[in-house]
């Protein structure tokens, strides 16, 4: 051991930056968490005006949700391709899981602009007000991830490729997707089905 | 690094639990649209099918199922903290009197 | 005997009210003077939790000085034993504070539901707060009022309350505790005076600029005299005719031109009915303070009140009218008719 | 022979900052002990603006009917006391402590993430910055509709809602201008900052703990700063999401908490809270770590009940999310919800008592030195169960919507923020002042300031309670003659200026002892924890090699038996080995490798108060500069490596 490791680190095993995204994450719940809260108190009162029932589009939400699912199968398999350290594969799954994530978000910018058209605005009364601000904080979360992967790709690219271990590795920008992943699954159900 | 990478499943195993998730998720879309079938309960099984769809990514895709238990603890705990929360302000909110 | 009587709890805390009331004659917002049933539950409550926390205080700040002065170091102190803790102890003093809170949740939780409870056969009283100043009306006889409100004694009485703007929060401390006024959502408080008596109220939520000038004053009278309130106070205002040469009757006249009625009623004299930003003027001379009851009623402080109200109240929603001298002198002569 | 080893210097793009003296090495420091330092003089800087504040409050409230400032100018006092107190001062300062002290005590040679850390300082003081820059920028005006008498000037041109910002008064309706806006986006960029923190002390805990420091032999006050970070990162993004409604109620024309809009200002309550009650144990917690240190330093004894002093912090951190209605009593509640919350509030009580006798059986039967930090940490016991106690007198629901909105509440939280949380802060600066700066501080003139304070804090806020009970109203700019309040308040008021100069005297005795102090020897206190084991002041290195830890208290066991009475003994060998501790401190044997200073941090954390600009005026350009600062930052974060090509080159040596 080199002497610059003298200072025992991990006592937990836990790779310290894998550690302080199950961290970040844990707090991310309570982020999403309170914006759901709030949808969910005002989904449940009459107030006149356009409701949410009178925009959606259940079948495009279907297949766009149904898009970001699959990317969590992507980026899964490219974190196994790299434990089986197939540089090649990683890479095209990583590519993979950003288009997916891409084409997610250009949904959801092709659905708020129809909501728009539909004269559901960001302010037109508290239901539209709620609904932007929480799917608008979830897609702002794709967009961070995309642009995560993408780096990590550009990162692929060069000679030394990905590794598991130090800098922005990729499992630690797996969490984050997958994360972004299930709270989906949640606003999916709650925001859009009940 | 961590010894535990080891057990981890292989391509063929995620492939199966992503269409299991799928199955789910059409579940979920046939639910919304023939809700006068289950009535009532629709909206139950709908949270049941999203919590369901929930504990597998975060179990298996981000591995937690195979986590040291102070991560698992962190996350589980974030998540209890927060439904109890959040539980209680929205029963609190709709019991105000409105004018 | 007498050092028996004297320690006796109620003197002592006479005793400690003497002393703290020394500079203190009167003062007609303290919550420790309960003049109803209401308040005096409460005061009951808070005295027992009160008397607790005393002895908690002296047992640990006794324990506190007392080990600092058997233990402060000495020259021929010995080393301490080191001692890493008691299981019993910690048993001890988890379990007997729990009792302690246990005593007290028990009454606490039954007052709650008490205070809540809606009295029989109480007269209702809508409470709506604007900045700065509460305007009350009483569904059952059909009256618009403000800044003074008027009960009967020794009856119950049923707020409905509510804000026209911001959060306010009404506090009549000799009555009650406080609740607070919501835009949009309506809360109740009851309040009930033992004997004919004037009370003080205050807003006690932080509401904008005047926050400290929204008071109020309630005024509790004998049934009879209650009643004969209420006729006067359904009656209209009578108006001047036009020929009318008295100083009172030019003030209505300023009243209807100056532009008052864009925010004012005088029942009687103004046929536009319905609900106006600004407090009925119908009776106003009946009241003894105004504007939030932050001024007496006086010619004086309404001559200020009229010339530039945000001078006395910042931020208020009632503008200066540029009123001349003369205008002001009429305005308060009529407006003083106003019984 | 000692070799710090220098990582290179011309990392891939941007040139690595270099110097190790001057401005340049502070501004781009990742050492956690210059950060802390930092932190420390930045919210002692702003205690003094907040407390600047409050006696201009006190000058105020010093006569009935008086009009020193105008109804605005004293809605923005309070409300930046306030707001000053709580997020610029005293969360700041406990992260000075954790930032210091917490590698130390667990025997790191830094945090999980030292360039994180920078940022979290940085974003702070721009946050800071940026939210008193309202007095220079922001306007401020009677709602819509209302009049003024005269002009706001510029000192009331700062946020006037209050530090709990209550809606819909604190809407754009109702505080025109753009004071408020500060106010949110300021405390926006405040909390990304401690939330930044909070992971990173989280991950530090968990993961950078040195051999043999299991969880169950961590000093208290590193349990303590775990703890703080658990409240921190589960109840910050609360308010985060909040301000995000307020910023975009106010600026975008949504109706979050406004009634026209079916929006609802009591959930605003419900979340401010839900943040706003974990804030003060964010608060108190720290000081009960420092007291905890402090006690049986100098009482020569162990802590008493150690599990229990764990458990009951965790205890309360974890309860104290479930209280947080019991400051909306008098709200629109059921009485279910105030009968609920009052008994929650209550059980809070039983594991701060826990606590409380802990210490007492800590400081009994010990040999007690009663010097500076002894005596802020008795006084701390002493003025906190006054807070304490009236705390229990809220719960009473009913007896509370008495008290609610009154000077009885400011006479609570002034007892515990101030008799609690600052009482414990002064302990540990006076404490750990040797460790810092390498010199002891004046004994004369730390007992004076203990005295002149607990005597000024006691006729500042004591009286409150009083004043409080007899109808004075929190938040009033005026009081009325009649309600005969005069007499109490003044003397109030002189309590205020007498903790202003206790205050003074500090900073002589600060400036003076750092300066010209007795060199403090190398283990000043006998004390317990091993951060005592490293020379003073600190060296960069901390400690010149990972050391181990085998007990609890560890220092104190490697230098004293029992004997058969279980007195404590000091053993033959603890002299000599002091000076080969302190000789092996000063001259490591290995080579050492410190994370590299940074530009980045700073970079990044400059972008944020672009950003609050660009909301605040609407502007493209203000938030294009910002996110120009972010993205630079940003890559020059990723792209730059921390050590570990200087470990490769090690390796291959
Ligand atoms: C450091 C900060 C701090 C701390 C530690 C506390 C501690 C407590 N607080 Fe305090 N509180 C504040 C800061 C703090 N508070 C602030 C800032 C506000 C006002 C916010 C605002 O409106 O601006 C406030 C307001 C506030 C309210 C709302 C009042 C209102 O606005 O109407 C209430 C109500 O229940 C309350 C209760 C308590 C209780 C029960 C505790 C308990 O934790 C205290 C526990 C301690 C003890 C009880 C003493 C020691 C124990 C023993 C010796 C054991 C034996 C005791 C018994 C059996 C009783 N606090
Ligand atoms: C930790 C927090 C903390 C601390 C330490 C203090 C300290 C003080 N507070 Fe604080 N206070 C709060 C937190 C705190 N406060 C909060 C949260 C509120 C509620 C706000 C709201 O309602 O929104 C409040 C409200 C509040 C009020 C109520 C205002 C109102 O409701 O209208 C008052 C009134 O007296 C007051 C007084 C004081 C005083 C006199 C001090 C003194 O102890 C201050 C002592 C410090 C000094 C005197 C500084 C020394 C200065 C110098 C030596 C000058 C040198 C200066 C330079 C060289 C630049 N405070
Ligand atoms: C733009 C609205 C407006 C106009 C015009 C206006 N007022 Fe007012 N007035 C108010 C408001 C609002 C209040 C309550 C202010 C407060 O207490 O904070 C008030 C209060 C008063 C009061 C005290 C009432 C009470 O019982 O507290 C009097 C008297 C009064 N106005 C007289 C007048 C007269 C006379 C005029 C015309 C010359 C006038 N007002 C014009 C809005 C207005
Ligand atoms: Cu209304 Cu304060
Ligand atoms: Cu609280």
């Amino acid at each position: 051991m080199s002497s610059s490791h003298s200072y025992p680190h991990e006592p937990t095993g836990v790779e310290t930056r894998k550690l302080g995204m199950w961290v970040f994450l844990s707090t991310e719940i309570l982020f999403f968490g309170t914006l759901i809260t709030t949808f969910m108190i005002f989904k449940g009162r009459d107030f006149p005006g356009i409701k949410l029932t009178d925009v959606y589009d259940i079948p495009f939400t279907s297949i766009s949700s149904f898009i970001l699912l699959m990317s969590s199968l992507t980026m899964v398999l490219a974190h196994n391709a790299l434990e089986a350290k197939d540089q090649e594969k990683t890479r095209v799954w990583l590519l993979a899981t950003a288009m997916l994530g891409a084409v997610f978000l250009a949904g959801q910018i092709y659905e708020f602009t129809e909501f728009y058209h539909k004269g559901f605005e960001l302010s037109t009364n508290i239901f539209s007000s709620t609904f932007y601000v929480l799917t608008g904080f979830h897609g702002l979360h794709v967009f961070i991830g995309v642009v995560l992967l993408l780096a990590l790709w550009g990162i692929g690219q060069r000679q030394k490729g990905l590794t598991l271990e130090g800098g922005m590795n990729l499992e630690f920008v797996a969490l984050y997707w997958h994360f972004v992943d299930i709270v989906w699954i949640v606003l999916f159900t709650v925001v859009y089905l009940i | 690094m961590s010894e535990n990478h080891i057990d981890h499943p292989t391509p063929k195993k995620y492939v199966q639990i992503a269409i299991v998730l799928g199955i789910l998720t059409a579940i979920e879309i046939a639910l919304y649209y023939t809700e006068d079938i289950v009535g009532v309960f629709t909206d139950p099984i709908l949270i049941i099918l999203a919590v369901g769809k929930f504990i597998i990514v975060v179990g298996w895709f981000m591995h937690l199922r195979f986590e040291n238990k102070m991560v698992n603890r962190f996350f589980t705990g974030g998540m209890i903290l927060a439904l109890v929360l959040f539980a209680i302000v929205m029963i609190e909110r709709a019991s105000a009197n409105f004018s | 005997m007498l050092v028996k009587k004297i320690f006796k709890l109620k003197n002592l805390r006479y005793l400690l009210l003497v002393f703290l009331s020394a500079c203190i004659e009167n003062a007609p917002l303290d919550s420790l003077s309960p003049e109803g049933p209401y308040a005096r539950s409460i005061d009951e409550l808070f005295w027992i939790t009160f008397w607790i926390a005393v002895v908690i205080f002296v047992i640990v700040q006794g324990a506190l000085l007392l080990s600092v002065f058997v233990y402060k170091e000495k020259p021929d102190s010995p080393e301490p034993k080191q001692i890493h803790g008691n299981t019993k102890l910690e048993i001890l003093w988890t379990v007997i504070p729990v009792l302690i809170l246990a005593a007290i949740a028990v009454p606490t939780v039954r007052t709650i539901f008490d205070l809540a409870r809606e009295p029989e056969n109480a007269l209702k009283i809508e409470v709506i707060g604007h900045q700065w100043w509460f305007e009350y009306k009483y569904p059952d006889y059909g009256i618009t009022t403000a800044n003074v409100l008027v009960i009967p004694a020794d009856k119950p009485v049923r707020l409905e309350m509510w804000s026209n703007d911001v959060l306010h929060n009404y506090w009549v401390p000799k009555l009650n505790g406080k609740r607070y006024l919501v835009p949009g959502q309506t809360t109740y408080l009851n309040l009930h005076a033992d004997s004919p008596n004037e009370f003080w109220a205050q807003c006690g939520e932080y509401c904008g600029l005047s926050h400290s000038k929204m008071r109020g004053r309630v005024l509790s009278m004998s049934q009879s005299d209650f009643d004969a309130w209420v006729k006067n106070q359904q009656k209209d205002a009578t108006a001047f005719s036009a020929d009318d040469l008295s100083l009172a009757a030019e003030g209505q006249q300023v009243y209807l031109n100056a532009g008052c009625t864009q925010c004012h009623v005088i029942n009687g004299v103004w046929d536009v009915q319905g609900d106006r930003i600004a407090p009925n003027l119908t009776h106003f001379a009946n009241r003894n303070v105004f504007a939030g009851a932050a001024l007496k009623n006086n010619p004086e402080n309404l001559t200020k009140w009229l010339a530039n109200p945000a001078e006395l109240k910042p931020g208020t929603f009632m503008p200066n009218l540029e009123l001349t001298e003369s205008e002001i002198n009429a305005l308060i002569a009529y407006l003083e008719t106003l019984k | 022979m000692t070799k710090i080893i220098e990582p290179n210097k011309q990392s891939n793009i941007f040139k690595r900052p270099s110097s190790e003296t001057g401005i340049w090495s502070w501004i781009t420091t990742v050492d956690h002990k210059r950060i802390g330092i930092m932190y420390g003089y930045a919210a002692f800087f702003f205690l003094l603006i907040g407390g600047l504040e409050a006696l201009i409050l006190r000058i105020q409230l010093s006569q009935p009917d008086n009009n020193f400032l105008t109804a605005a100018e004293y809605n923005a006092m309070f409300t930046m006391h306030g707001t000053t107190m709580i997020f610029l001062a005293i969360m700041p300062i406990s992260a000075a402590f954790f930032n210091y002290l917490l590698p130390l005590q667990i025997g790191a040679r830094d945090v999980a993430f030292p360039r994180l850390n920078a940022l979290s300082f940085w974003i702070f003081i721009f946050g800071g910055a940026f939210l008193y820059s309202t007095f220079i920028f922001g306007t401020a005006g009677a709602p819509d509709g209302g009049y003024l008498a005269e002009e706001v000037g510029w000192l009331g041109s700062a946020p006037n809602g209050g530090w709990f910002g209550y809606q819909p008064n604190a809407g754009l309706k109702y505080s025109p201008g753009t004071a408020m806006d500060y106010w949110a986006i300021g405390l926006q960029i405040l909390g990304i900052a401690s939330l930044i923190s909070a992971f990173n002390f989280i991950t530090t805990i968990i993961n950078m703990r040195t051999k043999g420091m299991r969880f169950m032999r961590m000093p208290v006050f590193t349990w303590m700063t775990f703890a703080v970070s658990f409240l921190l990162a589960f109840s910050l993004p609360i308010i985060a999401i909040a301000l995000f409604y307020v910023t975009f109620d106010r600026k975008f024309g949504t109706t979050f908490f406004l009634t026209e809009g079916g929006g609802d200002p009591v959930l605003w309550q419900h979340l401010f809270w839900l943040f706003g009650h974990p804030e003060v144990y964010i608060l108190i917690l720290p000081a009960f770590g420092i007291v905890s240190e402090v006690l049986p330093t100098f009482a020569r004894k162990p802590l008493f009940g150690y599990a229990a002093i764990v458990f009951a912090g965790f205890g309360i951190a974890f309860i104290g999310f479930g209280v947080w209605a019991h400051h909306m009593f008098a709200s629109a509640i059921s009485p279910v919800a105030q009968a609920g919350f009052g008994l929650s509030t209550m059980v809070i009580a039983v594991p701060t008592g826990v606590k409380i006798f802990n210490w007492l059986g800590t400081i009994w039967g010990g040999k007690i030195k009663l010097n500076t930090p002894m005596l802020f940490s008795l006084g701390f016991i002493g003025m906190f169960v006054i807070g304490g106690l009236s705390g229990v007198t809220h719960s009473v629901v009913p007896a509370d919507t008495q008290q609610t909105d009154t000077y009885y509440i400011v006479a609570h939280f002034h007892y515990v923020l101030f008799g609690g949380a600052l009482f414990g802060i002064f302990s540990g600066l006076y404490y750990w002042f040797p460790k810092v700066w390498g010199k002891m501080y004046n004994e004369t003139l730390g007992k004076i300031h203990f005295w002149l304070m607990l005597i000024g804090f006691n006729l500042t806020f004591g009286p409150m309670h009083w004043l409080g009970l007899q109808g004075q109203v929190r938040r009033t700019w005026v009081y009325a003659e009649e309600t005969n309040l005069q007499f109490w308040n003044i003397i109030v008021t002189i309590g205020a200026f007498i903790i202003a100069v206790s205050i003074i005297v500090f900073m002589i005795n600060w400036i003076f002892s750092k300066r010209n102090g007795e060199k403090a020897p190398f283990d000043p206190w006998d004390a317990r924890t091993i951060e005592w084991t490293i020379p003073s002041p600190t060296p960069v290195w901390n400690f010149s090699k990972a050391p181990e830890v085998k007990s609890l208290d560890d220092f104190w066991h490697s230098k004293y038996d029992e004997d058969e009475d279980g007195r404590a003994v000091r053993k033959e060998s603890a002299d000599q080995m002091l000076i080969d501790l302190e000789e092996e401190g000063l001259n490591p044997s290995e080579n050492i490798v410190l994370p590299n200073p940074s530009y980045f941090p700073i970079l990044l954390a400059a972008g944020l108060p672009f950003l609050g600009y660009a909301v605040i005026y609407k502007s493209i350009p203000l938030a294009l500069i910002g996110a120009l600062f972010l993205l630079i930052g940003g890559f020059g974060w990723g792209t730059e490596p921390l050590e570990e090509e200087v470990e490769e080159n090690l390796e291959h040596e």
